[in-house]
């Protein structure tokens, strides 16, 4: 069949530096074409400039067969190319209906239909098996929700082409399922979909082709039938890759963390649980089960009640400082709104928690920079000019920089949510490498994480939590997917734990 | 699952004591100017009080728009001035070929209504085709029709014909079954901009605008038309305000619309209207322009204080309307 | 009750020297009134433009039922027609101090006389200065009365030869006289005399020539007698040979004049207006009222 | 998606269009100055400008903090009257006590900086900690300080004792080898907020607070003390103005400092800072008051046109300083 829309030789330079070096790529009817690579690859870059979102340096891009040039993405969307965004593309401070319908708003005369808008919001999101309130602001909803509204806006438009940016990276397994399932739906109408992701096993599930980048380059493309996973990341990586989960530490006895009986009103009920030194617990859950809620809690972030004991000491509630300078610090599932100042420097994004280190009086730049260099080699962030704004940094770097940031406070007791959300395979490994690591010098980690094999990957202890209570405890050999999910859904304790 | 959580998050028009904070600072001054003066709600007391507010109303009606599409405006109050000038200058040199009458009145209004759809939409073009800050836009056209109108006054007061004003006068005075014209237009202009802001697309690609430029933009909004088209209709607004205002005072100076802009921006703001932009409410800013009238009449029903301290007691107030409507957002 | 009145007293706000003077002789005479006459009541109001005082004309009106209204109109024009429906009401209207443009509406009214204010200046420059002598001007707020005291002021001087290097609005604030006139320093370096048509002007006029140590070389005429002008007149100051009166105390006679006319019979309407004086300093001490805030 | 506009915010320092417009913008005016009067670059004639923006420049660099923070404080010109009511009628109350001499002028200094931070404490009070508008407190304070010091000066003019003003006045006159203590003082605060906006961990958490308070929140920067800090540092700020203003005339008044707070907001913004936060920039702030006190200067030299159109001349040269800011930014 023929190509919908072709890539030939496309480069793209932001300033001096080039980030993609001639990548050919072509998009067929009824066909997943999958793309991955490393953390700041290109794919994200490949993917704005077929949806017109950017402009290619040089290069060329056909469309049925003909040379087009897309002057914005508005001009892509007129010929059928639609896409999803790895960061968010919504207006926090209006509603669902109102972020799905932007720009093609639905009438009656003059006036907007707004019945009919929210009739087939509604709809949309239901097929997506995402039950939110259409009239909700989206400032209002958890991250996965987000994302769902994102793809509802994109599935209800009725593309020739789909270009989705990692869609879920911020997804639980059950969300994913039905996300795919859409996917193979619009596949069986003839679009021509792209896909990218870091979940190589959801690659190897839907994509009929594939394309690896590797630092800008196109490296091969090669049909999905018969490209094991583990190929992929090392076509990805080019190199081998070893047992991705490191062991795990024996934690020690002593309780450095004590949370008793915390409630964040309209989340989380009475929630109790310990820490030990030199322990990974792993918080396992659904999707607005409370985990997040609840971290913010400890720390201060949001009122709460209860008690909160770091090494004895009780915490003062409410204050983030406390919390940090007791050792305790949490690192956010929402980079963009909560993690990093997108429009600042690598340097004033790195230093921000521990800026006190750097000085009480004045900040002593040189040793900022030499962080970032330390920073650089110690996460691997790849960055093309250490000048750069954090906003320009590829998804996955941003998250390396975020987890940097959290770590320069050196903190005893660290609580990750969703440790490596669009992180690539291999740097996966270095983050759980350096997760158990600390673990190992007697620090103690929270791993919070929709991932299922991540946590039972990581934790020697794992929290279920449901409906905003905690649901659970597992530990050893009891933790596994199974046993977790029916303590999620409220169904362990009627049939014991299934270890 | 998720849905309950959702759906807890407040919906937007919910009656949250957010939404009623401005009402129930309106109803307290109404209550208060009641029990101060017994002819506080007589009929020609609310019609005097009405009818002035309609001219810093329609203005804020449409700076609703331009502050929830991301901007602002400073230049209102001195465009105002400038386009009660023109609008002067020309009714007094068409008297000579079109007599005393209508023709003489509707030629006046258009040129009033064109001067200042193209004020705004010389402050819009500079705004959102030539990229400038908008403070400095609007803070610059401040004052240059301020020194205009002055300059065409010649540092004086610019009057409207003596014969034309008597025949215009009814503009300001009269009504329809005993609603006073300006409490007309005000009323329809709120109506009409309540229904722009919720039920058009137009009002929700402002709030896109304000909320996130960027986003509006990859949804297929035309940001800079948005944009344009805000501070346009502030600008006809300012017009149609003006010719309101004409009929009352007969004439125009440089100090003329003194302050508007600051007024009209208290009113959007004290409605509830988002200063950065993203979420607008016209009736809001109807409530809020009625309690800052609300405030000058009662001072003046009761001298309780030094005429000194009004400044100071309206000061006080204005917080406190907006304290009330900050206290449910915080118990929300 | 058919014996007692409520009479509404309606004055610009005190945003500079001259309308603080006139702010606070309001206050001290309805002080002083009800205190004399109980059956007399006051609304007193002050506007910072045009539409805020027919506001509050509006208000008094209709909800404090005046029985007669002393107004200090912001500007002629537009209060002209909202105190001629005043006083088609049958209300008593006194104007003070600025003229309605349609002349016989008010019953009563007392006013400065401000073509005087800039002719008496005019001719002491005229009289004191020789030709081609060079002069700067100060004049105020861009109004109608500024221009009037302008108008008269050049007019006086017509013909005396004498050079008006420049004139700019110093807004009859003491800090944009001092701008301004630091500024004229440096621009002119002749300067012979000032003419700053405003007492608050000349504190700021003073002392940017002095900061230029150019003392010796002229001297300034300002207006309205404000107490520390006077009190330098009456030293013999030589940089403030004299001051050209333009009083704010005329308010104070309108609101008392009024009062007389509701509570006796004894007729005081017409028109009654003070004329600009020249203060020397041989007469400054009965021009001098420390007490007073101008 | 934010990659596109976080490219468009250049790096810091780099020595684009952009950084240099207000400084372009500032060495035109030098030499259209210089070109229309030979005087203006006279010492004394420098010494004038530079003097007289010491208290708006004073109080621009504090706004600077502000607004930088995401916050905006219209209070700051009838503070400042306050400010000078205040601290004069206290040296005359003092008089008599304390004599005339260092401790009474020491005294009265005290006494400003104090009411300057105090009312700065306030605003911030209400703003962090009870979550008002900046706008809207602001607004209602700068009524509150315009009629408290209406008020204290019973409609006329506070004016300091004579004697204790001629021992109190070099401190606006005299200087240090030359130079004017405003301006030296002035220079000082300017280096000093430079020095704390680039240099300290105070910038630092500023500018974040008003990129994303969000962040800043979940970065563990006490974000409601921050905030609350710049409105007191403006308040502190608002005060030393005070102390070099009074002893320039010696007297305050109900119009003392109307409009300084569209000044010094206006400089701020001309310099470069980002009227929605997040970037602040102080030595733009100072090229900013420097531009608009240019303008007046030579306009007051220049007399080239009717004094009337000022204001429109005024107006277009801050329209254009910004404009070619901008089109340095387009360009990148
Ligand atoms: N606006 C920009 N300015 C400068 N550099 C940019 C910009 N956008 C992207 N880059 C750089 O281009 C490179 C490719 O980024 P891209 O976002 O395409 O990576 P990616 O493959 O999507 O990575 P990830 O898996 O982390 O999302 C990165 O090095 C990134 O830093
Ligand atoms: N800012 C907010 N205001 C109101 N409700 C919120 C807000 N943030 C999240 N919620 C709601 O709280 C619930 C729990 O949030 P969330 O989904 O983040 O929980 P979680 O257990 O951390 O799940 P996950 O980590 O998988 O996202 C969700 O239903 C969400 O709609
Ligand atoms: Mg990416
Ligand atoms: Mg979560």
């Amino acid at each position: 069949m023929t190509a919908i829309l072709e890539a030939r030789g496309i480069t793209r330079s932001f300033g001096p530096i080039e980030v993609l070096h001639g990548v050919d790529f072509d998009l067929v009817p009824g066909e997943i074409h999958a793309l991955i690579g490393e953390n700041g690859a290109g794919k994200s870059t490949t993917m704005k400039i077929l949806g017109g979102y950017l402009q290619p340096t040089k290069g060329e891009l056909l469309l049925d067969g003909r040379p087009v040039t897309f002057a914005d993405q508005r001009e892509a969307e007129a010929a059928g190319i639609l896409m999803i965004h790895q960061e968010f593309n919504l207006a926090l401070q209006l509603t669902v209906e109102e972020n799905l319908f932007l720009g093609r708003e639905k009438r009656r005369g003059p006036f907007l239909d707004t019945r009919a808008m929210r009739a087939e919001a509604r709809e949309w999101l239901s097929r997506l098996d995402c039950h939110v309130d259409p009239q909700t602001r989206v400032s209002d909803l958890s991250v996965p929700n987000r994302q769902m509204v994102e793809i509802a806006r994109a599935l209800g438009r009725n593309a020739r082409v789909l270009i989705m940016d990692e869609p879920t990276a911020v997804l639980t397994g059950r969300e994913t399922d039905v996300l795919l399932d859409q996917i193979a739906r619009l596949k069986a109408q003839g679009a021509a979909i792209l896909y990218t992701s870091h979940k190589l096993d959801e690659i190897a599930r839907i994509a009929d082709r594939v394309t690896v980048l590797r630092d800008g380059s196109h490296i091969t493309t090669r049909p999905a039938a018969g490209f094991t996973e583990h190929a992929m990341a090392e076509a990805m990586v080019g190199r081998e890759l070893s047992d991705l989960f490191p062991d795990r530490p024996d934690p020690g006895d002593d309780v450095v963390l004590e949370v008793e009986n915390l409630t964040v009103p309209g989340h989380v009920r009475d929630a109790s649980f310990k820490l030990r030194r030199g322990e990974v617990l792993g918080f396992a859950g659904l999707v607005g089960a409370g985990r997040t809620e609840l971290m913010e809690g400890i720390v201060g972030l949001r009122p709460a009640t209860g008690r909160v004991t770091v090494n004895g000491a009780p915490l003062r509630s409410g204050s983030v400082r406390a919390a940090r300078e007791a050792g305790l610090v949490y690192l956010t599932e929402d980079r963009k709104e909560k993690g990093l100042l997108l429009g600042k420097s690598l340097t004033e994004n790195l230093t921000l928690l521990a800026l006190d280190r750097f000085g009480r009086l004045f900040i002593d730049k040189s040793a900022e920079e030499k962080a970032l260099t330390t920073a650089f080699s110690e996460f691997d962030i790849r960055a093309k000019d250490r000048t750069m704004t954090a906003g320009s940094l590829s998804g996955g770097n941003q998250q390396k920089l975020l987890l940097a940031k959290t770590m320069l406070a050196e903190p005893q007791i660290v609580i990750i949510d969703e440790p490596t959300r669009g992180i690539d395979i291999g740097t996966k490994q270095q983050i759980y490498d350096f997760i158990a690591a600390l673990a190992a010098q007697g620090k103690s980690v929270i791993v919070v994480s929709s991932e299922l094999p991540e946590v039972i990957g990581l934790s020697s202890r794992v929290v279920v939590m449901g409906r905003g209570h905690i649901a659970g405890e597992l530990s050893g050999s009891e933790i596994t997917e199974d046993a977790i999910l029916r303590r999620a859904m409220g169904v362990g304790e009627l049939t014991g734990a299934s270890a | 699952m998720t849905d309950t959580t959702a759906s807890a998050a407040a919906p937007r028009f919910r009656l949250s004591f957010q939404t009623l904070g401005p009402v129930l600072a309106l109803i307290a001054l109404i209550i208060l100017g009641a029990s101060l003066n017994s002819n506080f709600l007589s009929y020609g007391n609310v019609t005097n009080v009405l009818a002035r507010s309609a001219f810093i109303g329609i203005i804020a009606v449409g700076m609703t728009f331009v502050i929830t599409g991301g901007g602002i405006d400073l230049s209102v109050g001195s465009m105002a001035a400038f386009v009660a000038g023109v609008m002067i200058m020309a009714m007094n040199a068409m008297v000579p070929s079109l007599g005393i009458g209508v023709p003489l009145v509707l030629a006046g209004m258009a040129v009033a209504l064109l001067t200042g759809l193209a004020a705004g939409l010389l402050n819009g073009i500079l705004i959102a085709k030539a990229g400038i800050e908008a403070f400095i836009v609007t803070l610059g056209a401040m004052g240059i029709y301020r020194s205009l109108t002055t300059w065409l006054a010649d540092g004086g007061t610019l009057s409207l014909d003596f014969e034309a004003r008597t025949f215009y006068r009814p503009v300001y005075y009269d009504g329809l079954l005993g609603v006073a014209w300006p409490i007309i237009v005000f009323a329809v202009v709120a109506i009409l901009g309540e229904i722009a802001m919720r039920k058009t697309p137009f009002g929700r690609h402002c709030a896109s605008l304000g909320a996130n430029e960027q986003v509006a933009r990859y949804s297929a909004v035309k940001v800079d038309l948005v944009r344009m088209a805000t501070y346009v209709i502030l600008g006809g607004l300012v017009g149609l305000a003006t010719i309101m205002y004409v009929p009352r005072l007969g004439s125009a100076s440089g100090s003329t619309g003194v302050l508007w802009e600051l007024e009209a921006i208290a009113a959007v703001i004290i409605g509830g209207t988002v200063l950065k932009g993203g979420f607008g409410r016209v009736w809001g800013t109807v409530v809020g322009v009625l309690i800052l009238s609300l405030i000058d009449n009662i001072l003046n029903l009761a001298s309780i204080v030094s005429p000194y301290l009004n400044g100071a007691i309206q000061g006080v107030i204005v917080i406190l309307a907006v304290v009330l409507q900050r206290q449910g957002k915080s118990a929300d | 009750q058919d014996d007692s009145y409520t009479i509404g007293v309606a004055i610009p706000s005190a945003t500079h020297g001259f309308m603080g003077g006139l702010n606070y002789h309001a206050q001290a005479s309805i002080e002083r009134l009800e205190a004399t006459y109980p059956q007399l009541e006051f609304v007193l109001a002050t506007a910072g433009d045009a539409g805020k005082m027919v506001n509050d004309i509006e208000d008094m009106v209709a909800t404090r039922g005046i029985d007669a209204l002393v107004v200090l109109p912001f500007e002629s024009e537009p209060l002209t027609s909202p105190v001629q429906a005043v006083k088609e009401q049958g209300i008593w209207v006194t104007v003070v101090d600025r003229g309605l443009s349609v002349p016989g509406i008010e019953d009563l009214y007392v006013a400065g006389d401000n073509p005087g204010f800039g002719r008496v200046a005019g001719e002491y420059f005229a009289e004191n200065l020789n030709e081609g002598d060079n002069i700067v001007v100060l004049r105020g707020i861009p109004t109608t009365l500024d221009n009037e005291r302008v108008d008269a002021f050049t007019a006086a001087i017509d013909g005396s030869g004498i050079n008006v290097l420049d004139m700019q609005h110093g807004n009859w604030n003491r800090d944009d006289a001092f701008n301004v006139m630091q500024d004229f320093l440096s621009k002119y370096d002749d300067i012979d005399a000032v003419w700053a048509a405003d007492d608050d002007m000349a504190v700021g006029v003073l002392e940017a020539i002095d900061q230029a140590g150019r003392n010796e070389e002229m001297w300034v005429v300002g207006g309205a007698g404000m107490k520390e002008i006077i009190k330098r007149i009456m030293d013999e100051d030589p940089m403030l040979p004299v001051n050209v009166t333009y009083p704010p105390a005329q308010i104070a006679t309108a609101i008392e004049l009024t009062a007389l006319g509701l509570v006796s019979s004894t007729p005081v309407s017409g028109r009654f207006i003070i004329g600009s004086q020249m203060i020397t300093p041989e007469n400054a001490e009965s021009f001098y009222f420390p007490d007073s805030p101008f």
